[in-house]
C-alpha cells in the first residue's frame, strides 16, 4: 500500500479535502459538483474513482475464493463454503469498520498498533490523499481477503460457529496488527519493510492463520490411511475452481494497481503489466514442472500456480521489472509445487484447497523476492543485502506474530465452541449436519418432474 | 419372499410411495435408470439440429416382500402408478432366496 | 438518480458538451481529443468515464440474476431461466431505446410521462452533465434490471412466450413511467421524494410486477400439497446461486455508486462504503436470525439476506450514513426472511427466488426508511416527519400504479398467448417442452464415451 | 484501435511522458505523483486507468471464453478446455512480451511488419498517448483473445501439446502480423481499412485460423455418423455456457470502448451503446429466426447469438450508428445460424462451440458492414464504394494470410508432435488421457462419506 | 421370461441398442453403474498425487424377454458388445416369475 | 451360481471392498440408490420451511459368486459393514441362471 500525498499543495489540497469531505459526511450530499473542478479536484476524484474501483473488484475476488474453494473440496460441504465465504465478507466489512481501522490505520502507539479512529470517529480528517471512506473501503475487502484465505484450508471439518469467531478474531486483530506494522505507519514500513500490495500483510497473514489453524483443526477423516498413506480427496468441481482462479486473477488487477491508491499515479500500468506475467510465469512453470514429473501438466496445481504467481509478485509489484516479475512467478509456481507435496506427503498437514502453500509460502516467497529483485535496492540490481535483510526480518517476525497470535485465537475458541465437527458429521457433510442443506438436490431427479421424497413438512 | 422390481415414472413416485406406506412397506430401494419402450422418445433441438433422445427417465423401485403380500402391492402399484398412457412402466416380479440384515445378520422375513 | 450541473459554467460546459457531442453523433468520430483538455473537459470525461463503467458492472448483474434463479429452481428449468434472462438484457435495450427513455427522460406531460425523444431522437442535445449516450446506457441497463427480478418470480411455469411479451410491456412503460416520476422531472421528484439508485423505481417496480404476475399465475405444481401443506421445492445448485448472489453484490457498487452519474463526485466514496455495510448487515441480520429460529443458519436466506440489505439501503446511499446503512441493512434482512414466510406460508404465493421479498418488500421499506435515516431531513436525525411522509406517499402511488398496471399488462398478455404452461409440460421441465432443450445433457454419462442414445435425426 | 495524440500539445505532452515514463521504468517508482497535477497530466491519467480497467474487463473475458467453451462440450473434457484456456493467457503474454509486441507495432518494414522493441527494449519511448506498459497490457490481452477462440473449434480432440504450440505460434506471429498491417502502421490501415476494435484483427484471425486447424483435425468420432447423418453432441452444462456468454458480453464494452486508448474521447460513450444495442440484436434475431424455423426459440443458438451481434458491430463501433449497429448486430446473428447449418451439415467442418461461425464469419461480415453503415464514408451513408471495397480487400487478404499462415503452423505443429490425440484417448474424454484428471469426480457420490475407491497411491 | 443384465461398456452401448432394435426388441432399462473386475483402473494424479480408480464406468443394460429369444439376444450382444478387451462385461441370466405392465394389467409376455 | 444384491452405507464400503478383494473377489458392480426403512431421515430446512428428505444415499453392490462362495462372502459382508447402527441395510440372494463373459462367450463360473 503506498499513499501519494501531494507535496507542495499540502495546503490547498487539504483545503480542498476537508471542504470536500466535510460535506460528504456531515450533509452526506454531495456539493462538492457545484464548484468548478481544478485540475487538483480532478486528480483527486481520479484518485477516487481508481480506487473504488480497485476495491470493486477485490471485492469481488470473494466470489473466486469461493469458486475455488468450492470446486476443490467435495460437493457435500460446497454449502458450508459458500456460508464461509459470505460470511467472512460480511463479518470483515464490520468488524474492521468498528476496531480494525483504528488498530491499523489509527495514530501508532510505538509502532505497534492504532489506538484511536473506532467506528471510524474522526476519520474523515484523515488524510490518506483520497476521501477516507474510499480508502477505508479499498483497507476493508483487503482485510477480509485475508481472512478467507483461512476459509480454504480449514475446509470441510471446521465448526461453522467456530470459523465465525475466527474470522472476527483475525479481521479485528491479527491483519489489523499486522497491517499496521506495515503500512499503519508502524514500526516494519519505518525500517524501509517493502509490500507493495500485500504478499506479507494479506497473503501471508492468511496463510500463516490457515496453518496453525490447520495443524489444530488435523487432518480429513480419510486422508491419511491408517497404514499412512497419502489419499487425495479429489474436489468436485473444476469448471468451477477454474471460474474461481480466473475470477481472482482479474480481482488481482485491482489488488494490485489499486494499491497506488492513486490513478494519477502512472506506475500503476507497470504494476498491471507485472500482474499479468507474474500470473502467467506461474502457469507456464506449474504447467512445464508438473508435466516433467508425472509425465502430464496437473492441472489441480496449474490452477494453484496461477495464484502462487500472483502472490510472489504482490509484494514487489511497484518495485521489480518485468523480467523480475518473470522469475518470481514462475519460481513462485515451482514452490508451491513443492510446498504442497511437503505439506501433503512430509509434514502431513492436510490443506485442501493448497492456502498454505500458495498464500503463506509463496507470500514469504515474494516479499523476500522483492530484496532481490527490486529496481531499486534489490541485491540482484546491485543494491545490496540491506533490503534483503529487512525483507527477510519481517517475513519472520510476521510469521511469529501470526502464528502465535491465530494459535491464542484458535485455543480461545476451541474452549469456547470446539473447533472440529465430530467424525459423523463430517462423514455426513458439513452441510447437511452445519446447515441442514445440500448444495445439489435436484440434480440426479433433474428430468424427474416432482422434487423426489421431499417427504413431510415436520415444521 | 419375492422381489418387486417396478419401472416406473419419476412423477408418479411420490404417490405410489406413499400409498406403500400406509399400506405398511417401510423399506424400499429407489435407482434413477432411463428406459425405452413404447414410449415415444423426446425431440430436442441443439445447434440447429432436431433429433431424438429416446432414452427417457424412470425410476426403479425395488421392494424385498414377503409372498403373501406381492398380490396387494402390485394391484397397489397398478393403482397409484398409472396414468393410463404409453410409459406407465412395468412390474417385474422375481423369487427371492435369502434376505439377511447386516446389522443383526436375522434372515428371512425378518430382514425386510 | 442525481444529475450534476456545473452550475456557473453552464455556457462553457454546453459549448464544450455542444461541440464534443455533435461531433460523436453526426460525425462518429471523435475529433475532441485533438483539443488539449482543460478541467471542465477532463472533469466531464472522468464523469463519463465512472458512469460508464458504472453501467458495465450494472449490465454484469444480469449474469448475477441469471446464477441466482438457476441455483434456486430445478435443473428442469435452467435452460428456461437463461432464456428469460438474456432476451430481458435484449428486450431492455432495445425497448429503452425505442421508447422506454423517451417516456422516462422526455419532456414531462404534467410530471406524468415523458414525451418525446422517441428513437434518442434530439437526446444528443440533451443536458445531463456527460454524453447523453452514456447517461443512457447506464439507465438502459436499469430498465432491463427492473424487468428482469420479475423472471425469478415467475419462474418455472410461465410460458416463455407470455414473459417475453411482459418484459417488452414493463420496459416500455411500466418501469420508465415510475423512472419518470422519480428520476425523469415528474411530480414525485418535485415533492422531494428521494430514491437515489431506485429501491423504489427499480426494485420495487419489478418487485410488485413479479407479484401480481406471480398471482395471476398461481403456484407451482407440487408447491402446495392437497392437504394445504407447504412443500419446499429446493433450487439445485447452491454454487451457482451463491456465485450469482456474489455478482449482483459486485455489480450493485456500480448501481448505487454510478447513479451519481459523476465520477468527480465525492459522495461516490461514502455510498459505495454504504453498499458494502448495507450488504454486509443483510447477511449477518439473517444469519443470525434463522440461526436462533432454526438452530441452523439457513444459507438460501442468508444469500437472499445480501440482496435484502442491499436493496433496503439502495434509496438512501447517498442520504443515510454508516449507521444507518448497518441499521437499515441488518433490519432488511429480517424482514425478507419475515416476508418470504408470510409470502409462502400466509398468502400463499409463490415465489421460487424470494424476488417478491428482497426486492418488493425491501425496495419499499428502504425507501421508507430514508425517511427515518437520511442524515439531512430523516425522522431520527431530527427532520420531521415531512419526508417521511412523502417517502410513505410514493411507496404507496408506486405499488399501485405498478400492481395495477402490471395486472393490466398481464391479462393482456393473457388473452393474446396465455400465461402459463400446460400442467404437464411444466412437470416434463420449460427446458424440453419450451425450448427442445437440456442443461445437462452429458452430466451423468460424463466418463461415457459417445453421448447415450442421441437417436435419429428427424430433420 | 484508434491511437489518439493531443495535437499541437506534442512537445509538453512528450516531456510530461518522457518524464513519467523514465521514472517508471527506471526507477520503478512513482514519482510523478509529487508533482501539481495540470490538465495534461490529468488526461493523461484518465486515459491510462481507462485503457487499464478496459484490459482486465477484456483480461475477464477468458473467463467467458474458458466456460462458454465447458458448457458447449462433454464433461469428459472440461478439464482440458480449462487447461487450454488458462495457458492461452498465460502463453499470449509471455509470448506477446517477448516478440508479439516488436512484430506488431515495432517500425514497419514495408508495411508488413514490425522489427524492433523485442522483449519490449525501448518501448518506453514509444508515444501511444498513454505509458507504453499501459498500451501493452491492452493489446496482450487482445493478443490472447484471438489465440483463445480458436480453442473452442478444435476443442474434444486436439492433443494439448499441439494446442500449446499453436497457441505460441498464433500469438507470437500470425495475430501480430494481421494487427500490425491495420493497427501498427502497415499498409491495410495506411489504406484507409477501418477496424476499430478488431472484428478482423482479432476475431477473424482467430476464426479463420480455427477454421483451418478444424479442418486438418476432423470431426470428432461421433459427429458424423457412418451413413452420414449429423449427429448434435450437445455440451453438458447450459448454465456455465450461459454464464460464459454474459461474461463474455460484460468484457466486450472493454474490449470496444476501451479501444480508444483514451478515457478523454468522448467517442466512448457512444461505442458503448453500439456494444449493448449490437449484442441486444444479434440475441433478438437469433431468436426470432429459430422460433420461427424450429418453432421454439433455440438456447444454444441464442446465447451465440449475443456474440455474433457483438462480433459483428466491433470493427464499426466507433463509426456506425445506434440503427446501424440494431441492423448489423440482428444480421449478424441470422448470419451466424446459417453458417453454423453449413459449416454442420453441408461443408461438414466440425466445431463444437461455432468459433468459426461467431468470429470467422461475423468478423468478415462486421468489417465489410463498416463499409456500409460508416457514417462517415460508408455506402448507406451516401459515402460512394471506396471505403466498401478496402474494407473487401483487407477481408481477403486477412482470410488468405491466416488460412495459409495457420495452415502451415498447424502442419510443423503436426510433423513435430501430431495434432489429434488416438481414437481411444478421444472415445475416454481428453481429461483423462491427456491430463489424469476428471472435472467431476465427486458428483455422484456426492452424499457418500469418504471419496468412493480411490484405490492405492502408487507413487 | 427371463431377464438379461449385461454390464457392458458405454462405448458399445449405442451399438448393440441398434441391433437389438432390428431384432425387435424394443424395451429395455439402462442404468449407469461402476463396476471392477479383471479390467485395470484409471491412474490418476490430483494436487501432486497419483492413485487408482479401480471402478471403472459401465452401462447395465436390463431386458425381460421371453424364454425363446435368450439365445439370440445372447448372441446379439457378444456380437455388437465386444471389443475383445479386457472388460467387455457379462450377461447374467435370471428367472422371472412375472412381468406386469403397469399400464394396463397386463401379463406375463404380453407385458414386455 | 449366485447374485447377492447388498444393500449398504456409502461409508462402509471401501472397507466391504478391501474385505472382498482379500478374500479373492476380484469383479463387482457398484450403483448409487437411494433408500428407506427403518433408518430416520435427514431434516434440512429451506427458505425457512423445515422438511424431512426420506430417501438416504445407499450403494448397491453386486456380486455374482460361485454357489460355495456364498456363506463366506455374506459373513464379509455382515462383518466390515455393519456399524450396528440403524440404516447397515441389507444382503439379497438371488438364484442366477447363466452368467456370460461378453469378450469370450465363456459361460457358468469360468464367466465371473
Ligand atoms: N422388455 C423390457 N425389459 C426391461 N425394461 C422394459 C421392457 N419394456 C419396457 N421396459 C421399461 O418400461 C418402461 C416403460 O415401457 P413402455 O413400453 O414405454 O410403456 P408401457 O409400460 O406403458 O407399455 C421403459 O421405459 C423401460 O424402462
Ligand atoms: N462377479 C461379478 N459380479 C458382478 N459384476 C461383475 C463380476 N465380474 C465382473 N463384473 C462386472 O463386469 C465388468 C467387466 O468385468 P472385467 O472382469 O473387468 O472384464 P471382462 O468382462 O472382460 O472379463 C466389471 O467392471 C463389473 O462391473
Ligand atoms: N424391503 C426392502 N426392500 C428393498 N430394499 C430395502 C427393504 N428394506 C430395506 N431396504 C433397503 O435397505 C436400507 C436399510 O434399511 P433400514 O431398514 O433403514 O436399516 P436396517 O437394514 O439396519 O434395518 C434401506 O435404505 C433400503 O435401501
Amino acid at each position: 500500500m503506498y499513499i501519494k500525498t501531494f507535496k507542495g499543495e499540502d495546503i490547498m489540497l487539504k483545503k480542498i479535502l476537508f471542504y470536500s469531505l466535510t460535506s460528504i459526511f456531515v450533509l452526506a450530499l454531495p456539493t462538492f459538483a457545484a464548484e468548478s473542478p481544478t485540475p487538483l479536484t480532478n486528480a483527486l476524484a481520479l484518485d477516487t474513482v481508481w480506487t473504488l474501483i480497485a476495491a470493486f473488484l477485490v471485492f469481488f475476488m470473494h466470489a473466486g475464493f469461493t469458486m475455488v474453494e468450492i470446486g476443490f473440496t467435495r460437493a457435500k460441504n460446497a454449502v458450508n463454503i459458500i456460508m464461509k465465504n459470505i460470511v467472512t465478507v460480511a463479518v470483515g466489512a464490520v468488524t474492521f469498520f468498528i476496531v480494525g481501522f483504528a488498530f491499523m490505520f489509527g495514530d501508532t502507539l510505538g509502532g505497534i498498533i492504532g489506538l484511536n479512529h473506532f467506528l471510524l470517529a474522526g476519520a474523515d480528517k484523515m488524510d490518506f490523499g483520497i476521501p477516507t471512506m474510499a480508502f477505508w473501503i479499498f483497507q476493508a475487502v483487503f482485510a477480509a481477503t485475508a481472512a478467507t484465505i483461512v476459509s480454504g484450508a480449514v475446509a470441510e471439518r471446521i465448526k461453522f460457529g467456530a470459523y465465525f469467531l475466527l474470522t472476527i478474531l483475525i479481521t479485528a486483530f491479527i491483519y489489523p496488527v499486522v497491517g499496521h506494522w506495515i503500512w499503519g505507519g508502524g514500526w516494519l514500513g519505518d525500517l524501509g519493510f517493502i509490500d507493495f500490495a500485500g504478499s506479507t500483510v494479506v497473503h501471508s497473514t492468511g496463510g500463516w492463520s490457515a496453518l496453525v489453524i490447520a495443524v489444530l483443526l488435523g487432518a480429513r477423516v480419510g486422508k491419511y490411511s491408517p497404514d499412512g498413506k497419502v489419499m487425495p480427496i479429489p474436489g468436485h468441481s473444476m469448471p468451477l475452481g477454474a471460474l474461481g482462479v480466473l475470477i481472482l486473477w482479474f480481482g488481482w488487477f485491482g489488488f494490485n494497481a489499486g494499491s497506488t491508491v492513486a490513478g494519477t499515479d502512472m506506475a500503476i500500468a507497470s504494476i498491471a503489466v507485472i500482474t499479468l506475467l507474474g500470473g502467467a510465469a506461474g502457469v507456464l512453470s506449474t504447467m512445464a514442472y508438473t508435466w516433467l514429473r508425472h509425465g502430464k501438466p496437473d492441472p489441480s496445481l496449474v490452477l494453484n500456480g496461477a495464484l502462487a504467481g500472483l502472490v510472489s509478485i504482490t509484494a514487489g509489484a511497484a518495485s521489480i521489472g518485468s523480467v523480475g516479475a518473470l522469475i518470481l512467478g514462475a519460481a513462485g509456481g515451482i514452490i508451491m509445487v513443492a510446498a504442497v507435496e511437503i505439506f501433503d506427503k512430509k509434514i502431513r498437514i492436510d490443506d485442501p484447497v493448497g492456502a498454505i502453500s500458495v498464500h503463506g509460502i509463496c507470500g514469504a516467497f515474494g516479499t523476500i523476492g522483492v530484496g532481490l529483485f527490486a529496481v531499486n535496492g534489490g541485491l540482484f540490481y546491485g543494491g545490496g543485502v540491506e533490503l534483503l535483510l529487512i525483507q527477510l526480518l519481517g517475513v519472520v517476525v510476521v510469521f511469529l506474530f501470526v502464528s502465535i497470535s491465530a494459535t491464542a485465537a484458535a485455543l480461545i475458541v476451541k474452549s469456547l465452541v470446539g473447533l472440529r465437527v465430530s467424525e459423523a458429521e463430517e462423514l455426513g457433510g458439513l452441510d447437511i449436519n452445519e446447515h441442514g442443506s445440500e448444495a445439489y438436490v435436484d440434480l440426479e431427479e433433474r428430468i424427474g418432474t416432482t422434487v423426489l421424497s421431499m417427504g413431510e413438512i415436520t415444521k | 419372499m419375492k422381489k418387486l422390481e417396478c419401472i416406473m415414472r419419476p412423477a408418479k413416485f411420490e404417490q405410489v410411495k406413499e400409498a406403500l406406506g400406509n399400506y405398511g412397506i417401510k423399506g424400499m430401494t429407489v435407482t434413477h435408470v432411463t428406459g425405452c419402450g413404447l414410449q415415444q422418445g423426446k425431440t430436442e433441438v441443439y445447434r440447429g439440429s432436431t433429433f431424438t433422445i429416446n432414452l427417457l427417465p424412470k425410476i426403479k423401485l425395488e421392494l424385498v416382500i414377503s409372498d403373501q403380500q406381492v398380490e396387494q402391492v402390485t394391484e397397489i402399484i397398478k393403482e397409484e402408478g398409472s396414468t393410463g398412457e404409453i410409459g406407465d412402466g412395468k412390474i417385474f416380479i422375481y423369487h427371492i432366496e435369502e434376505a439377511i440384515r447386516i446389522r443383526t445378520g436375522e434372515k428371512g422375513d425378518h430382514a425386510i
